[in-house]
């Protein structure tokens, strides 16, 4: 790829609109910018939620994302990617996720940021737990993510 | 070989992480879980439902079938819910 | 819908950031935001682009956004939208469009935005002149931005 | 009725609106485009593919073979490159 992904793993917020701007200055190659946030809901149909905790497998989890960013980067024409992904007590309202993807054309920036996001939910070595105000419980897995990421593999 | 585990198998075994000698006749993945299911009825429950139970070979994704040959580190965990 | 949405039409900039902002403050039931912004580039395959000259039907765009607006609330269980479309000058590197939605979880957000983007263009009355330093000429439509927005027309 | 014209369409012909008064057999957006194209060779010019330059009756998309019944404006112009 002709340009260095932003990968990070962490525990602190961080700020949208700075990584994006970051992406994007000073450049006038990039037509279209897809940014996607994951934030922590307040509420589920099975009631109320507390917070989040996120558990990660440090080394893989950084490892696992560059590898599905040098994906990204070979199946569309990426002008730019930023991936953060934060860990540890995250509370409702609170970011979770971020993806920017950048191209010259729309079409691009949004596959690679939605293929991002489905692989992200099913094979980073994330796992949520959720308090609620009645205790806490491990998030299971969604059939739906998995349909998700499994149609990337179909095209 | 180093095992680390993850999200419930990490609180059903009751440790992150533990250094094992392996018996020479375990070879793959699912080897690897059945020995440890025969190791206590943490590890049996932690491994109760295998098809569940995902693993990574020195960090990457390994299917039940993939040998460990070489390998420096191995983990458990259950399906990842991040993003 | 259960919200109101924003649409404006505009010659000044915006600001990405702080329209994402208002969509999201103070709620905890928005799992998901897609935030795409479309910029002016600097050279196509034509050549250089001094600058894009957008000329737009001012009551038409603002009731045609609002149709497609309404129709994405139907279609997809959204929580918020933004739509912003600037006309004017716009010089290489400056945003041109601004679509943010916002879901309890990503698929309908990612989804609304693209449904939204492929309308904008090919049926909001705004067309493109582009200035290069040898002279100006107009945008011509794409075929695959048509094939695009006919795409949701099948599902 | 009030005609506007937008991008090329109304660099070709010339102005931005007019006031016209139909004739009574000028019932369709394809019969006024084609009355159009009678006036003067900027309408014709405008008008010369007549496929591609599109209408708008009362602010939404209309359809070569919509009514003009009732329509207080009618616009013309080429294919939209918004977004």
């Amino acid at each position: 790829m002709g340009f260095a992904p932003t990968i990070r793993i962490q525990q602190q917020p961080f700020d949208t609109a700075a990584e994006t701007a970051l992406l994007t200055a000073g450049r006038t190659d990039i037509g279209a910018v897809v940014a996607f946030t994951g934030i922590c809901r307040g509420s589920e149909t099975e009631g109320d939620i507390s917070a989040l905790v996120l558990e990660h497998y440090p080394d893989m989890a950084e490892e696992e994302i560059a590898r599905h960013v040098a994906e990204a980067t070979e199946r569309w024409p990426l002008l730019g990617i930023t991936v953060i992904h934060r860990h540890g007590r995250i509370l409702p309202g609170e970011d979770i996720v971020l993806v920017v993807t950048a191209s010259a054309h729309r079409q691009a920036a949004f596959a690679a940021a939605e293929f991002l996001m489905d692989y992200l939910k099913t094979r980073a070595p994330f796992w949520k737990q959720v308090e609620r105000p009645d205790g806490s419980a491990w998030v299971e897995a969604r059939a739906d993510d998995d349909a998700a990421a499994a149609r990337w593999r179909e095209s | 070989m180093r095992l680390v585990y993850f999200a419930w198998v990490r609180e059903r075994i009751g440790k992150a992480e533990e250094e094992v000698d392996l018996p020479a006749d375990i070879v793959t993945v699912a080897d690897l879980a059945g020995w440890l299911t025969s190791r206590g009825e943490e590890y049996a429950h932690a491994f109760e439902n295998p098809k569940v139970v995902r693993a990574a070979l020195d960090r990457v994704h390994a299917k039940p079938e993939a040998s460990l040959a070489g390998v420096r580190e191995v983990a458990f965990f259950p399906p990842m819910t991040g993003g």
